[in-house]
C-alpha cells in the first residue's frame, strides 16, 4: 500500500536495527506503542472513542437506528461496520470508494465484533422480522502512523462500550446500554526476514512481508484471524503470534477496557 | 428539539449568547503527524479538523496547470457527525460546500509560486452543528499556514443569521433548524469577502446590518487564529532554544 | 469552466472594451440581453418554459408525482432541483454524472425557489406522514451563451406558474393549480477589473474573476446570494449590485412573470 | 389512456390518420449556437434536438482511431418527456438505442477523412411519445450536414407497427403501448437498410409488407429533411446576396 | 469489438474461403456448428442450462422470487435479463459495469423471450399489485467463441423449460413448472462481402460487416428482430435472412427443445 | 433448512463424512479455449472455474511495475449461484475474498520474470456451497500451472471448522451456517501457509489442531490438482505421439 513513500536507505536502516533485535522507536519485538484512549468524544454519536495508538489516529463513531432485519436473522440486529482511508490521514491515501485495503481492515473490525459475540445480537431485536436496531461502526482514519488494523478495533469495542441505545428519541422506551458480554482485542503481528513484531509502525508495515491480525476473547480464546500479504508463513511463526497475541491482548484489554 | 416559542428573549439567546456573540472556539494547530499542515478547530458544537498536503504532484496528471498550482478543497462529513447516520461519501451538498470553500481560501493562496502542483486541502467534520463550512474555513486557512503555503493573509469565515426577526451573529442548529435566514461569509483581514452565501428572508437594510455583523465575527476569528499560529511557532521557537 | 475556449486575444478585447465602459454587444453595464420565455412547450411535464436569454437556451420542465415526505417534515411536499450541463449544450460540457459547476446551479436554482418560499409546501401535503407532492424541477441547457444561473431561474419559476398538480391522474381528485405565493427572480452580475456588470454572456462569464447572484422576492427583499468565483468582492460591490440587482428582478417580474 | 376497444377502425386510427399515414413532422435546422450542426424535430408528440461536434479532438486518446473519425452517439431523454419521470442519465435502453442508432447513421459518414478525431452527435428527447429513436436518427442525419460532415446521403428513419392485426405506420403511444408489433427501421435515399429492430408478432409476409411499408415513409421523411436543409441553405445564400 | 484480436491475414484468409463459398472450418454458410444443451446443471438455480455451440460456452441460471410487480402492470410476473461479459471469457472482455456489447445481447435475448409470448406472465401473478414472481434469468459468458446472441437465446429458452417455481420454498403452496407456452430460437445471421453466413464463428463475427438476429416462435412467425453493425442491408438480403432463419429455428427446436 | 438437532453423531456428519474427510472432488483442466490456461474443480456442492490469461500487457499502464508481473484476481459469484439471487458485480466480500486468495497465490509465481506484465486469474462461482474461496484457489493454482506460468509450486486450499464441539474438515453449507468457527488456509506442499483467515471460536489448542487437520486436507487435494495436471499432461503426450 505505502511502499512508494519509504525510501530504499531507510528500509535497509529497519531491515538492519531488525537483525540485531531492535526497532527504529527503541521498542522490544513484543511491545506496543503508547495508547490513548478517548471515549464520548462525538456527541452526536451514540457510542465514540478516539484511539491514538503510537502516532496513529482514529476516531470510531457508533450510530444506533432502527432498520429492518435480514430476512434469514428476523430476530436480531444489524451490525454495519464501515472504515474510510480518507486522503487526509495519508499522502498515499486516495478519495473515491474504499479500495481493498480499506474494505479488508472494515470487514476484519467487523468480524473481531461479530464473532467474539460481543454484542448479543438478539437483544438488538425490537419487533422480531420488522424492527430491529441497526449498529453502524463508523472508523474514520485520521492519521496512519502503522497498524490501523488494531487502533480500528480498539476503537470500535471502545465506542460499543459506552454507546447507548437510543430508545427514546424512536419512541421506544428509555435508553439502555448496548448489550455487550465480551471484549474482543485484536493484535497485529508483522514478519520482516523471519522475525516477528507486534504492533507495526508505518515503516515496519510496508517492509513487512505479511501480517496476521489474531483477534481473542476475554477468555483468551479465538474470535477471528487474518493474515494479509503475500509472505507465507510456517506453522511455527503462526502458533508463535496467536500465543503471544493472546497474552498481549489480554494486558490490553485489562488496562484499557475495563468495563 | 421541536420548535421553541422563542429562540431570543430579551437579548439573550436560547443558548446564553447575546445576539453579536460567537460561540466558544478551540484551536489546535499541527495535530496530525502525516499531513504537512493540520488544524483541529471546535466551533460549538461543531469539531473539524483540516489537513494541507503540498504543493506536491498533480494526479491525474492532465489536471495541472502550467502556471500556477492546483488548489483542491474536499469538505467531508463524518457518517457519525449528524444525528440520522450520514452515507458516506460526497453528496451534492458537500460538493457545493468544497467548491465554495475552496473558492474563499484560492484568492489568499500564491498559487503563481507552484505551477504544476497541487495543493490538496482536506476537512472533516468529525461533529456537526451548524457552521461547518465555516468552521472547515477556519481550520482550512490555519493547516495552509501550518504546511508553510505562502499566503497573503489567513482567511476568517463564521455566519450571521435571523431569528425571531432579530440578526445573530454564528447560528447554532436549533438557530439555524428554527430561522429565518442564514448567511455565511469568509473574509480576508482587509475586509475583502472570498464567501458570500445567503439563504432565507433578509430585507436590503438587514442584508447591509448583517454584512457589517459578520465581518466584526470574522475579524474576531482572525485574532484568535493568529493568536494559535503565533503560540505554535513561539512554542517551537522555546523549544528550539531549549535544545 | 470555460476558460480555455476564449483566447487570450478575445479577453484582451473584452477587457479593454470594459475599460471604456463598453461590451462585445453594445450592452450597457446594467443591462440585460434579450429575454424570451415560452411556457407550457412540453405537454408531458405538468409545467414547463423554454427561456432565451440572449445565446443561451435552457428548457425547464416541471413534473410533479406522489412520494413520501421526509421524516423530519411530515406534512410538507418536496422540491427536487436537479440541472444538468449536457454535452450538446457547449464543447466544454462532458458527459457523465453532474460536476461542481452544475450542482452549484442546480442547487442555488433550488434555493431561489424554496427559500423565496415561492412553493407553500404545506399545501402539498396529501396524508401528513406518508404522501406528499414531490415536485421535480429538471433544468435542460441547451445551448450555453453565458449565464445560465439567471436563465435556470427564470425558467423554474415560468415552469412553476403555470404547473398543475395531477391528481385525476393519481385519483386524487381534480388537477389544481400548484400553489405559488411569491415569485422570485435571479439576477446574477459579473465582476471584471473592478467593473460591475450585469447579464453575463459566455465571453464575459469566461473572463470574470467572480459572480454573484442575488435572489429578491415580489417584496424587493432578499432571498438567496452565492457569490461564485475566486476573486474576492467588497462591501462596497456587494452593496451595489445588491442594489441593482433588486431592481432588475423587479423590472424583469413585472414585464416577464405576472401571474 | 387504458386499453381501447379498437385502435383502428374502417381504415382510421384513433388519431385520425390512415395506416399509412406519418404524424406531422416539423424540422427547423441550426437552432444551436454552440454545437456544429443542429437540428430541431418534431415527430407527431416526439421534440427532439440534435447536435453535432466535430471533427475534433477524441478525449480519452485511447479512443482515438488512426485511421478513421470515432463516431459516438448520445440519446438521452430529458426527465421531463415521459409520463413517469425518468431519472437522470443513461440506463440500459438509452445504452441500446444509442448504439443502433450511431450503427444507422455510420455507414453514410465518411469517417476515414478525420484519422484521429471525434464525430459526436448529441440526442436529447425533449418529449417523447413513441417512434424517440426514429425522431432522433432524423433529427441527427440532418444535424451531421449541417455541421458539414462529409457525408454519402442523408439517413431518414420511421417505424411500422401493428395494431388490430392491421400494419400500420409509424405508431403513436397508445398504439405503441396497444398494439402488436413494432418495427423501426432506418434507410439510405438508394433503400440500404442501416437500422432494423423489431419486437411483438408478425408473420414472413407482414414482415415483408411492413418492410415496404417502412421504405415508403422513410421516403417520405427523405423529402422532408432535403427541403429543411435546402430551405435554411437557400435563405443563407439570400442572406449572403443582401449583404 | 474484437477486431483487434485477428490478424489482417487471417481476416484476408477467412475473406478469401469465402469468396470460394468455404468457412474456415468447413461448414455450409447456413450450417450451425455443433450444439450441446445440459439442463440442471446449477441445483441452487430454479432452471439452469449450459450451452455448448461450437467452441462457444454459456451457462444460464433462472432465479426465481417473489417480488413487486410493477405499477402499470400489476397482475404480471416481470422478466428481468442480465447478460454479462466476464473478462474469463475473453482477453477483450475487461471488468466493469456492462458495455454496450452486453447490454444489447441481454436485450435482444430478453425481447426474444418477452416478445414471443413465452412466458405467460399473468400466471406469474402472485397477488395482484403487490406480489409476483420475479424471473431473472442471468446468462453467464464462460467462453466467446463467437454468436454468443444464439448460445444465450438457446440458454434461456432452455433454462426456462426446465424452471420451477420454488412456491414451497417462500410458503406458497407447491412448486409447479414456469407457465410456457411458446419456444422462440434466435438464428444469427452475418454478412461478409455480399455472402449471408448463419452462426458466426468469433473471427467471421470480427470480420462481419453488419449481423442480423431473427427471433422466431413455434408457429414459423416473427417476434423479435435486431440488426447490429454498421455495415447496411438490402431488403433481399433481410428477406433471404428471414427466410433461412425461420427454417433453421425450426430445425434447432425440433432437434434440441423439445417440451 | 433450519437448524437440526445434531451435525454430527457418532463421528458421522450429516451427509455421512467422517470429521477428517473432504467432500468429493472432480477437476478438469483446460476446459475453455479462449483462456491460456483454465480449470473447472467441483468441491461438495461447489462448482467453480478458472481462467488466467498471461503474461500480457497491463492496462491501465500507470499499474504496471517495473520490475515483476502485476498479479490481479478476480473472485466472482454467478448470481444464479446461491439460494436468494445475488445482485451482478463485486461487493465487499467478494473484494476481500480476492485480495487475499491473490496473496495466497502470488508467493508461488515467478513474478520477477515478467517485469511490465500482467498475470489475470479469474475465478467464477457457478455454484457456491461453503469454501468457495478455496476452490477458486485450488481451480487457480491449476489454471496457472495450465497456462504454463513459471511456479514454485503448486498451492492447495481448504478449510476446517467446528461443528458441535468438533473439528472437522470442509465445512459445506449448513456446517458452516450452524457450526462454532470456520478457518480457511492455503499452503504450497512445503508447508508454508500462504492463507488464513478464522472466525468463530476456536481454543487455542483447538486452532493448533485444526490447522494440522486443515494442512492434511490440503496435502490430500495436493495430490488430486497433481494427478488431474499429470492426466491432462500425459494425454497430450499420447497425443502428440499418436500425430
Amino acid at each position: 500500500m505505502s511502499n512508494e513513500v519509504i525510501s530504499e536507505l531507510r528500509k535497509d536502516y529497519i531491515y538492519n536495527l531488525m537483525i540485531k533485535g531492535e526497532r527504529e522507536d527503541g521498542r522490544a519485538f513484543n511491545q506496543y506503542r503508547e495508547i490513548t484512549i478517548d471515549t464520548n468524544v462525538i456527541d452526536k454519536a451514540e457510542g465514540s472513542a478516539r484511539v491514538k495508538l503510537g502516532d496513529t489516529h482514529v476516531v470510531v463513531g457508533v450510530k444506533i437506528q432502527p432498520g429492518t432485519p435480514f430476512p434469514d436473522t428476523p430476530d436480531q440486529g444489524v451490525i454495519i461496520t464501515n472504515l474510510e482511508l480518507i486522503p487526509l490521514a495519508s499522502p498515499v491515501f486516495e478519495a473515491g470508494p474504499p479500495r481493498e485495503d480499506a474494505i479488508e481492515l472494515a470487514r476484519v473490525t467487523d468480524r473481531g465484533v461479530r464473532e467474539s459475540g460481543a454484542l448479543d445480537l438478539s437483544k438488538l431485536c425490537i419487533t422480531p422480522g420488522e424492527k430491529v436496531w441497526m449498529v453502524f461502526i463508523d472508523v474514520h482514519v485520521l492519521d496512519d502512523g502503522g497498524n490501523i488494523m488494531d487502533a480500528s478495533a480498539l476503537g470500535a469495542i471502545a465506542a460499543l462500550m459506552t454507546a447507548k441505545l437510543p430508545a427514546s428519541r424512536f419512541g421506544l422506551g428509555d435508553d439502555s446500554v448496548v448489550p455487550l458480554r465480551d471484549v474482543p482485542v485484536s493484535v497485529t503481528a508483522v514478519e520482516i526476514g523471519g522475525s516477528i513484531m507486534l504492533d507495526p509502525s508505518m515503516d515496519e508495515e510496508s517492509i513487512a512481508g505479511t501480517k496476521l491480525t489474531v483477534t481473542s476473547n476475554q477468555a483468551g480464546e479465538l474470535s477471528a484471524m487474518q493474515k494479509s500479504g503475500v509472505h507465507p508463513l510456517t506453522t511455527e511463526q503462526i502458533n508463535y503470534i496467536v500465543d503471544i497475541a493472546i497474552e498481549k491482548a489480554k494486558e490490553i484489554r485489562e488496562k484499557f477496557l475495563v468495563i | 428539539m421541536s420548535k421553541p416559542e422563542k429562540l431570543i428573549a430579551d437579548g439573550v439567546r436560547l443558548d446564553g449568547r447575546k445576539p453579536d456573540e460567537l460561540r466558544p472556539i478551540k484551536i489546535k494547530v499541527g495535530v496530525l503527524n502525516r499531513a504537512d499542515g493540520s488544524c483541529y478547530f471546535e466551533f460549538g458544537g461543531n469539531k473539524v479538523i483540516a489537513a494541507v498536503y503540498g504543493p506536491r504532484e498533480v494526479h491525474p496528471r492532465h489536471m495541472q496547470k502550467s502556471t500556477s498550482a492546483v488548489v483542491r478543497y474536499r469538505y467531508n462529513m463524518a457518517s457519525f457527525s449528524v444525528e440520522e447516520r450520514k452515507r458516506p461519501g460526497p453528496d451534492r451538498r458537500s460538493i457545493e460546500v468544497s467548491k465554495v470553500s475552496r473558492e474563499a481560501l484560492e484568492p489568499v493562496i500564491f498559487q503563481e509560486y507552484f505551477p504544476r502542483s497541487a495543493i490538496d486541502i482536506f476537512v472533516e467534520i468529525l461533529q456537526a452543528d451548524a457552521g461547518t463550512r465555516t468552521a472547515g474555513i477556519n481550520a482550512a486557512s490555519i493547516a495552509l499556514a501550518d504546511a508553510g503555503i505562502p499566503m497573503k493573509s489567513l482567511v476568517s469565515s463564521c455566519a450571521v443569521g435571523k431569528i425571531d426577526d432579530t440578526l445573530v451573529l454564528d447560528l447554532n442548529k436549533d438557530e439555524d433548524n428554527y430561522g429565518q435566514a442564514d448567511m455565511p461569509i469568509a473574509m480576508t483581514p482587509e475586509g475583502n469577502i472570498t464567501l458570500l452565501q445567503m439563504d432565507g428572508h433578509l430585507s436590503r437594510d438587514e442584508f447591509r446590518e448583517a454584512l457589517e455583523m459578520a465581518k466584526k465575527g470574522c475579524t474576531a476569528i482572525y485574532e484568535m487564529q493568529k493568536s494559535a499560529l503565533m503560540e505554535k511557532y513561539s512554542s517551537q521557537i522555546e523549544g528550539d532554544n531549549n535544545e
